[in-house]
């Protein structure tokens, strides 16, 4: 009934909007969560293809990417932690110690 | 539904490194500051065990776990090398935290734990499994970078890693579900069937392979996608460093030329048109940014990119060739480029000045009066880095531009050369501070070269590794062309 | 012919080995471990000469064994006529370099030595490998000690000249390598030498390797205009690398064109024969003119390199058989000659520091020997007939003159200005009054120095007198070279060359054409 | 294979004296004079031996070989070398026992006697010379000798520059030898004299297009170009015009060494090689005209030089060239005998003349100013009457052999045409010259007040025996040689068909008066100038203001080269090196190796440390991938 | 029926992850961000893939969700007035992107022929628990080895948290 292209251009807005998000977000948490927005937009493809194709594959694929999801966070956050007390900041733009 | 117990004899040297990581995890807390030593050994033993396992497993390609594991030769030449790296860096590690006072047994964890990632990205035959072990490598990648605390340019070069790497795994991700989209299943073999029977021209199938590509080429650290190369090598520990630009690129080599020769080996035409572009731009980058650095470390960082950009020709060569000559060139580039960069990042990561790293280039000065062995060595691996005969880094070229006039592409071996010509100076350049300059008269600050026994069998392996491969190749090349052998 | 004792792997691995011992022990010590294993080297390559069959026109003292099977790579070296002459030169030159740097170099002898001998095996290798890789391996395996001769040991810029040494050459050769790997796949697979010389390729082909190869030898020539790192590393390099650049190293540019761009490329070097032509003729003279204008005597003789290797590019593409014995004559002859003025300029700056003539004139009144050699090897350098020079020169010209009439007139005009600029030259240095306060540094060429002096003397004059017993050894193997090139005429090859086998252009300023050929071959006994 | 030591023995000389030289020091003499001497009694022998008109060939051995190129090395004696061989081992000889006197105490005796036992060997080869690869080879050899002879006090920069200008300049003209060189080999497949001149007469009408690679058309026969490509060779070893200018300067050396080389024998090897290859000379008028031509253009010129010279020996020496124009001359009329004629008696009363000098210099404690002279004759009795022969012989005194030699040139150029007529009237104005000049010499030097230094004016005497004893000799010499039949001895080696005996006609007699006349006008010309009238020359000089500065400064002939060649040479080089080498060759490599840095410096800027400029370079590698893929 | 179905989630998915990006205060990001979740789950239930549904939900939106609200709490981050400097240049860059990927997105589904075969609930769309048992089914048969990767994965992300925001470290440890 709904064709597949709907879903994929959902998530491709979900997963674009996700990518300018990581472009011009200041706050590291926010990218992060720019970065949640481009996994969440996987997800729905792999759903959406997963019931188009009558495959279990994506949805466990989804499974799994929700699990990375989870532990990135973990990691990531810990960094933003210790980031933040050492540096007193999480705007990545004052992020520049090392360039060149 | 039976427990596939075979299974697990194949994936023993896996569950042996995992075993071994976590032993070391639990062990950590408890021992005492003196015992950790053993620590290291029982890493290193762990990984002379698994070395044997695998050359046995150098055989006809064996799948487990419903195809979603396979082993074969060219997964087995990937965990070799990195068996041999991860253990170099364990060696040098140990010396490096020493100075660093850097005391985790965490760390040899993390190690072991990246490892099992790398070795399951090698042998993975799906998709999930590669980015699952990849996912696995890069967060202890992640969290290694940052491990020196109290440095901050430490903590930035791991906040940096982790948000581009989240950035790039989105993106290999979404391509990833394209990819399923478009031919139904994320297995590498059922893949090549669906494209096999498609048109080429699938939108959608191309956009999941530049996405792939993109990815990928994160991994890699090829241009636009190794911005964050030079600062992470720059921040992260040295011993990190050296292991992320050799082990992490050998085992993102060894899965990326997976996916792209077994899964979407349809798509050649498509995906060599791309890295021809990609593989310019890096060596063009690599190697001229690198002329202006002074930083030892950042300077090895935009050398590596440029290497990268070398291997790549041989994927280039691979995407036209019939034959597999390209991959093999790949491999074998690959092997080889592992013994002269984790040499120099070990040099680089041993010398101290005021206590500190001395990882500006500078720092090498008059190095040649004061560890007129370690000066000749790090000789070696420059000159081998520029890829001059007969070191191991002349051999690797020459196999990686021997495909490319293959294909028929001798104007790219010919820019590739050019650009070798122009990395000759920067690598030269550390030769010439090392041979050529006095050192200031001031002997108290100058840098110091930090000997130890494990620092000195990492720097005797990987020069032996130099020498005796660019003199004697053969055995590396014979390897090579066995594993690729098996591939498709 | 295979002989039973590997020659070519003792030539070969003594220095290298020598180099390794040199390591382990004090730096006195180290010179005499170098001295002798160059001296030993010499000894081995001394037997070669007598036992060449000098009527083959085959490779010889082959040896041939496996190296990298895929693709397969061979351990292979083997002389020919062309070769033979010039390992000798090194061989003799090398003990010489050897001891010239006795005294002059102080700081880290024992790394010195390691690269003076590292240079000596793969000097010979490059002469005498038959595999396209090795060969490859060998010439570049060669750029690294010579940058760190230069650059570490060099004068006060020498990290300029090293690093420019180094590029130059460096750039030069990576299309070499490009070429050899295209001549795999297009000359059936194999890195052989020999086969690889007799496959056909395409003319568009061989006009693409050519240019490859060009950039590889001509930079090494160094060709006109490619040679502004000689001047450069000639001066900063210490004497015994000065010597090794311009005698060997040198060589190894033409050599190549000689061994693989004329019988692999036999259309594109026709093709290309009046651009060489015309490069060599502005190297000659534009060469020599810049010797005139130089203050500095190292640059002086390195100039004089440029013009003099002017004559051997010149030779190389007569295609005649004078033409080409000639310029391997004066490759030879060019070491033997440039060595010595190396030499004593590395005498008189051990004793002066300084290579300014200004600095060093008059050295006649304090240092008489010194003065009779430099003088006799000025001679040689320009050419005086009855030395080694003038033989090769000589026929370069017989050979020229068989092209082209007018480019022998102007290749000929360089003589006359190495006359002035040397002349000039030994003017300067060797007579006038010193002055006053350099007297107490002028003391005489001591017997050190004499014995590496006089066997250059006693070549340069043993080879002029008697060119003949080089020449015999070179017949076959030139003749073999000309056959490749010039396919019609296998035997009388510089008979026929004078039917003027090349299409006419701008550069092809033969007056032959108005002597017919009928009538010139009439004359011909 | 006995005569294979003529050249030998001065080679064995010299290799002992050169190699041993610092041991043997001051007996150096002991080893070099024997030597000569052998050689000398040995050319005596063969010079016999080839009167029957036999000839001898020596080959020695084989010097290289290469396709069809082919050089042996070999001795060629025929009555055109025993003359030559004479008057080389004959003057060589004398100037050695000479030098012992000369030389004596100088820190370089040794190497003297070396350098000149060496000079002998090449010139005993050049003339002994089989091919003319081999008369090349020594015609280089002799020229290295007189370089280093010249410059044998090589403290003083004036000889130095003397000896490099003399290889320089000899240098150019060898320039063009060694193309007619080539091209006699081209065109015969030979270098060996009996092997071109009989193909010659085979070989006629060849021409070449000389402007044929710029696309025009100058046909010039093959045997004018070989003629003149070697002539240059001449110009520059003889001291002709344009070339002349290395000889006076050459003076600069040693007096035996004016002597030997820079008057009897090396400078004459020009005349001799045209002689020698007259056959190719035979078949084209238009190379013997231009060597006639040169030759009287050289002739006038040394003489009118020679006329104002003060210093004694440039006097001998613009007279030897003047002396050796005749010579050319003589050959490019086709007189070739009666050019060697007068190459052997010039050989004879120039060296004398030039031992002269030597005794007065040596004399006076190394002057050579003739206005520091005068008023010798009374304390050096020897040389002044023997270099009174020897000025009476340069005059061409009757029965003096200059006289015989001279007249035979004169009466040989009047009898070949109309060109001869009038170059034969040059001859006799320089004939006039020659006489006033060279007795100008001898009343300057020899007669009126002296002016020579107090200082050593008191202890002047008569120099050593080893002195006097040659210039008698070749006193004697200026004269006998006049009586042997030298012309007609030789004129069978040119077989040029023509008369040699119109001696005896009556234009023959009329120019031998004439001749006569000159001479004689010019030694009382002399006489009145420098013995009557003193004051005379300084009123001349002024009354001629700018032809006297003209000779005095030799026409400005070096003047004008050193503007014209050397200078622009030396600058256009530095400029050259400047401009070319360091700016734009140079400058084009460190500008593409700054480049490429520079290029490095703006890459590098991409890297700003920004984390999401970095996501951003991937995000704009993705869009330009896509539209790379979507445009294509 | 299941189009206005999709209309609404898709939507507010489509909006509220628009305000993730836009809003400059991450604290109102992260509940847009959670208001888009619980709308991804929705399309999941359409999607049939209800064990999913609830797993994105219980982890997403209950576990990592709360994490990045604590961290931000922790951290006590000010409002984010302003997008990173490079917006306006990332703006340009993203058009062409954006441009790209819709002609990709709709021309693949058009041409890869998938969308004849609409979704339709069809055998499988039965009741969750079915889902769910066939995905548990699926995990520790097929999907084992991925799935003790995953854990592996779980364990060095919860060390090194630990290890990186321990507070106390080494230096003192250690002398």
């Amino acid at each position: 009934m709904i064709p597949i292209s709907y879903y994929l251009i959902l998530s491709g807005i979900v997963f674009l909007t996700g990518l300018v998000g990581v472009l011009i977000r200041r706050n590291i948490i926010a990218i992060l969560l720019s970065v949640e927005l481009m996994l969440n937009a996987t997800n729905i493809n792999f759903v959406a293809f997963s019931d188009h194709l009558q495959d279990l594959g994506g949805q466990v694929f989804v499974f799994f990417a929700l699990t990375v999801a989870a532990a990135e966070v973990a990691v990531g956050l810990a960094i933003i932690i210790a980031l933040h007390r050492s540096r007193s900041t999480i705007n990545v733009e004052e992020f520049n110690l090392l360039k060149w | 539904m039976t427990f596939p117990v075979g299974d697990l004899f194949l994936i023993l040297p896996e569950l042996l490194v995992i075993t071994a990581a976590c032993i070391v995890l639990v062990l950590d807390p408890v021992l005492r500051p003196s015992d950790k030593d053993g620590l290291v050994w029982l890493s290193l033993g762990t990984l002379a065990i698994c070395m044997g396992l695998t050359a046995s497993q150098m055989r006809a390609p064996v799948e487990a776990f419903n195809g979603l594991v396979i082993i074969d030769m060219y997964g087995a030449f990937w965990k070799l090398l990195l068996y041999f790296v991860t253990g170099l860096t364990i060696l040098l590690s140990h010396s490096y935290l020493k100075e660093e006072r850097l005391y985790f047994g965490e760390y040899y964890g993390f190690v072991l734990l990246a490892l099992a990632g790398m070795m399951v990205m090698v042998s993975a035959a799906d998709l999930l499994t590669i980015y699952l072990g990849s996912e696995l490598m890069s967060l202890a990648l992640y969290v290694m970078a940052g491990l020196k605390r109290s440095e901050p340019r430490s903590l930035e070069a791991s906040a940096k890693y982790f948000v581009l790497g989240a950035f790039s795994s989105g993106i290999l991700l979404y391509g990833i579900s394209l990819l399923y989209g478009a031919t139904g299943s994320t297995r590498l073999p059922a893949i090549a069937t669906a494209i096999a029977g498609q048109s080429l021209d699938d939108p959608l199938l191309l956009f999941a392979t530049i996405l792939l590509a993109v990815g990928f080429g994160f991994k890699l650290a090829v241009v636009p996608f190794h911005m964050w190369t030079p600062d992470v090598y720059e921040g992260a520990p040295t011993s990190v460093t050296a292991f992320m630009a050799v082990a992490s690129k050998a085992a993102s080599f060894g899965a990326f030329l997976r996916v792209f020769i077994e899964g979407l080996g349809g798509l050649k035409a498509n995906w060599s048109a791309i890295f021809l572009l990609i593989c310019l731009a890096t060596l063009v980058l690599g190697n001229v940014v690198a002329l202006v650095q002074t930083n030892i470390k950042r300077m090895l960082a935009y050398s590596s990119i440029a290497h990268a950009g070398y291997a790549l020709i041989g994927v280039v060569a691979a995407g036209r060739l019939e034959n597999s000559s390209g991959l093999a060139s790949v491999l074998l580039y690959l092997a080889l480029y592992t013994f002269m960069t984790f040499g120099a990042f070990a040099v680089a990561a041993m010398l101290r000045k005021d206590g500190m790293e001395g990882d500006e280039i500078e720092d090498f000065t008059g190095l040649s009066k004061r560890h007129p062995v370690a000066a000749l060595l790090m000789l070696i691996f420059m000159v081998s880095l520029a890829g001059i005969p007969p070191t191991a880094g002349f051999i690797g070229k020459f196999y990686v531009f021997m495909s490319a006039v293959e294909a028929g592409m001798p104007w790219l071996a010919v820019i590739a050369l050019i650009f070798a010509a122009v990395s000759a100076y920067y690598y030269l350049r550390v030769v010439m501070v090392m041979y050529m300059r006095e050192p200031s008269d001031a002997t108290d600050r100058a840098p110091q070269l930090v000997m130890s026994p494990a620092f000195s069998i990492v720097l005797a392996c990987t020069a032996a590794g130099v020498v005796i491969f660019g003199i004697y190749p053969n055995p590396v090349v014979q390897l090579a062309m066995q594993a690729v052998s098996t591939l498709r | 012919m295979t002989h039973s004792f590997p020659w070519l792997t003792a030539l070969i691995c003594l220095p290298l080995i020598g180099a390794a011992a040199v390591f382990f022990v004090k730096d006195s010590s180290a010179r005499l471990i170098a001295l002798a294993a160059t001296v030993v080297d010499l000894l081995i390559s001394l037997p070669l000469w007598w036992l060449f069959d000098a009527s083959s026109s085959h490779m010889q003292f082959m040896e041939s064994a496996l190296w990298i099977s895929s693709p397969s790579i061979h351990y292979r070296l083997g002389l020919d006529g062309i070769s033979l002459p010039l390992v000798l030169m090194t061989t003799v030159l090398m003990p010489l370099c050897v001891l010239i740097s006795w005294h002059s170099i102080e700081s880290r002898v024992q790394s010195f030595m390691a690269m003076l001998l590292i240079m000596e095996g793969a000097m010979i290798g490059v002469f005498a490998a038959l595999d396209f890789v090795l060969f490859y391996v060998f010439w570049e395996a060669m750029l690294i000690p010579m940058y760190l001769l230069i650059g570490v040991w060099g004068g006060s810029n020498r990290l300029y000249a090293a690093m420019k040494f180094f590029l130059y050459t460096l750039t030069g050769s990576v299309l070499l390598l490009v070429a050899i790997l295209v001549l795999y796949f297009q000359g059936g697979h194999t890195f052989d030498i020999l086969q690889l010389s007799q496959a056909t390729y395409s003319k568009s082909l061989q006009f693409w390797l050519f240019l490859a190869f060009f950039a590889a030898f001509a930079v090494k020539v160094p060709m006109f205009p490619l040679h502004t790192w000689l001047p450069d590393a000639h001066v900063e390099a210490p004497t015994a690398g000065s010597v090794i650049l311009a005698s060997v190293l040198l060589k190894m540019g033409a050599y190549g064109f000689v061994r693989f761009s004329l019988p692999m490329l036999p259309d594109a070097s026709q093709s290309f024969t009046p651009l060489m032509v015309v490069l060599s003729i502005i190297a000659v003279i534009y060469g020599a003119y810049m010797a005139l204008a130089q203050a500095d005597l190292k640059k002086l003789i390195a100039y004089s390199s440029v013009s003099h290797m002017g004559f051997v590019t010149l030779g190389l593409f007569m295609f005649n058989i004078q033409g080409i014995e000639g310029a391997v004559m004066q490759m030879v002859n060019h070491g033997i000659t440039t060595g010595g003025l190396f030499l004593c300029v590395g005498v008189i700056y051990e004793r002066t520091h300084s290579r300014r003539i200004a600095d060093n004139i008059g050295l006649t009144k304090p240092m008489p020997r010194y003065a009779t050699f430099l003088v006799i090897f000025a001679l040689s350098s320009l050419g005086l007939p009855g030395t080694n020079s003038f033989v090769g020169e000589f026929m370069v010209l017989i050979g020229t003159f068989l092209w082209s009439k007018i480019a022998t007139a102007l290749a000929s005009l360089g003589i006359i200005l190495a006359a002035a600029y040397l002349l000039w030259m030994v003017q300067r240095v060797a007579f006038g009054v010193p002055a006053p306060h350099m007297l107490p540094k002028l003391r005489d060429v001591d017997m050190r120095e004499m014995v590496t002096l006089v066997p250059l003397v006693v070549l340069i004059f043993a080879i002029g007198l008697f060119p003949n017993p080089i020449l015999t050894r070179m017949h076959p193997s030139v003749e073999k070279v000309i056959a490749r090139v010039l396919p019609q005429a296998p035997e009388q090859a510089s008979t026929v060359s004078q039917i003027d086998p090349f299409p006419p252009t701008v550069e092809d300023v033969a007056l032959t054409a108005d002597v017919t050929s009928a009538e010139a071959e009439g004359r011909q006994p | 294979m006995l005569y294979a030591l003529i050249p030998l023995l001065p080679l064995a000389a010299f290799l002992i004296l050169g190699l041993a030289g610092w041991r043997i020091k001051d007996r150096a003499h002991l080893v070099a004079v024997p030597a000569v001497m052998l050689s000398l009694v040995l050319s005596v022998a063969a010079c016999l031996e080839v009167v029957s008109g036999s000839v001898i060939s020596v080959p020695l051995y084989t010097w290289l070989t290469s396709g069809t190129l082919d050089i042996h090395i070999g001795l060629h004696i025929d009555r055109l070398t025993a003359v030559m061989l004479l008057l080389v081992t004959g003057v060589s000889s004398l100037v050695h026992v000479y030098t012992i006197g000369y030389m004596q105490g100088e820190p370089g005796y040794a190497r003297f006697f070396s350098y000149i036992a060496l000079f002998t060997f090449s010139m005993l080869m050049l003339v002994l010379a089989d091919n003319v690869l081999q008369l090349f080879v020594f015609w280089e050899a002799v020229g290295l000798c007189s370089y280093l002879l010249i410059g044998h006090w090589y403290e003083r920069a004036s000889a130095c520059a003397a000896a490099t200008k003399a290889f320089v300049v000899n240098r150019v003209g060898d320039f063009g030898f060694m193309l007619g060189l080539l091209l006699v080999w081209y065109q015969f497949g030979s270098l060996n004299y009996l092997d071109i001149f009989p193909a010659i007469h085979e070989a006629t009408d060849l021409t070449m297009n000389l402007l044929g690679p710029f696309g025009g058309t100058l046909e010039v026969s093959i045997f004018t170009l070989i003629g003149l490509l070697l002539f240059s060779g001449a110009v520059g070893k003889s001291a002709q015009v344009p070339l002349h200018v290395w000889l006076p300067d050459a003076m600069e050396g040693p007096t035996p060494i004016s002597a030997l080389i820079h008057a009897a024998t090396m400078v004459t090897a020009g005349v001799f090689m045209v002689a020698r290859l007259a056959p190719i000379y035979n078949l084209s008028p238009t190379a013997m005209s231009v060597v006639a031509v040169t030759g009287a253009a050289t002739m006038v010129l040394g003489a009118t030089i020679a006329l104002t010279q003060t210093d004694i020996k440039r006097v001998v020496a613009y007279s030897t060239v003047s002396q050796l124009g005749y010579m050319m001359m003589a050959c490019g009329l086709g007189a070739y005998a009666s050019g060697m004629y007068h190459l052997l008696t010039h050989g004879a009363f120039k060296a004398l003349l030039f031992l002269g000098c030597g005794s007065v210099i040596i004399a006076l404690h190394h002057e050579q100013d003739m206005r520091h002279m005068g008023g010798l004759k009374d304390r050096l009795p020897i040389t002044y009457w023997t270099f009174v022969i020897g000025s009476l012989a340069l005059a061409g005194f009757p029965l003096t052999a200059g006289f015989f030699s001279k007249d035979d040139i004169l009466v040989s150029a009047w009898s070949s045409g109309a060109l001869g007529q009038v170059l034969a009237l040059f001859g006799l104005l320089t004939a006039l010259l020659t006489a006033f000049y060279s007795f100008r010499l001898v009343f300057v030097t020899f007669w009126g007040p002296s002016h020579v230094d107090p200082h050593h004016a008191e202890h002047l005497h008569e120099p050593s025996q080893t002195i006097t004893t040659p210039l008698i000799i070749l006193a004697f010499l200026s004269i006998l040689t006049g009586y042997l039949g030298i012309p007609s001895f030789l004129e069978p080696v040119f077989s040029t068909g023509r008369e040699a005996a119109v001696h005896h006609g009556s234009a023959g007699l009329a120019i031998m008066i004439a001749a006569t006349a000159m001479g004689l006008l010019g030694i009382t010309a002399a006489y009145y100038v420098y013995v009557v009238n003193p004051g005379l020359p300084e009123r001349l000089a002024q009354l001629w203001g700018s032809l006297y500065r003209g000779s005095l400064n030799k026409w400005y002939v070096d003047e004008a080269y050193d503007h014209l060649f050397v200078r622009p040479t030396y600058t256009a080089a530095s400029e050259l090196w400047k401009r070319v080498d360091v700016n734009l060759i140079d400058g084009a490599v460190n500008g593409v190796a700054r480049g490429v840095a520079w290029g490095g410096w703006i890459l590098r800027l991409i890297q700003s440390g920004q984390t999401q400029h970095y996501a951003l370079a991937m995000a704009v590698g993705i869009v330009v991938i896509v539209t790379a893929f979507l445009i294509s | 029926m299941s189009l206005v179905f999709f209309g609404y989630f898709g939507g507010m998915v489509a909006i509220t992850s628009m305000l993730v990006v836009a809003l400059r205060n991450p604290v109102y990001s992260a509940l847009s961000l959670l208001v888009m979740l619980f709308h991804v789950a929705g399309l999941f239930v359409i999607l049939h893939a209800e064990f999913l549904a609830a797993v994105q939900v219980i982890v997403y939106a209950g576990a990592i969700l709360v994490l990045y609200l604590f961290v931000v709490m922790l951290l006590n981050v000010k409002e984010d007035d302003r997008y990173h400097s490079q917006w306006r240049i990332a703006a340009v860059v993203c058009v062409p992107l954006v441009i790209e990927s819709i002609v990709l997105l709709s021309g693949g589904a058009g041409s890869t022929g998938h969308d004849s075969r609409s979704l339709e609930s069809g055998p499988h769309g039965g009741i969750a628990a079915d889902n769910t048992l066939a995905i548990g089914k699926t995990l520790f048969t097929t999907y084992l080895f991925p799935f003790e990767v995953a854990s592996l994965v779980l364990l060095v992300a919860m060390i090194g948290a630990i290890v990186l925001a321990k507070r106390d470290f080494s230096e003192s440890r250690e002398l």
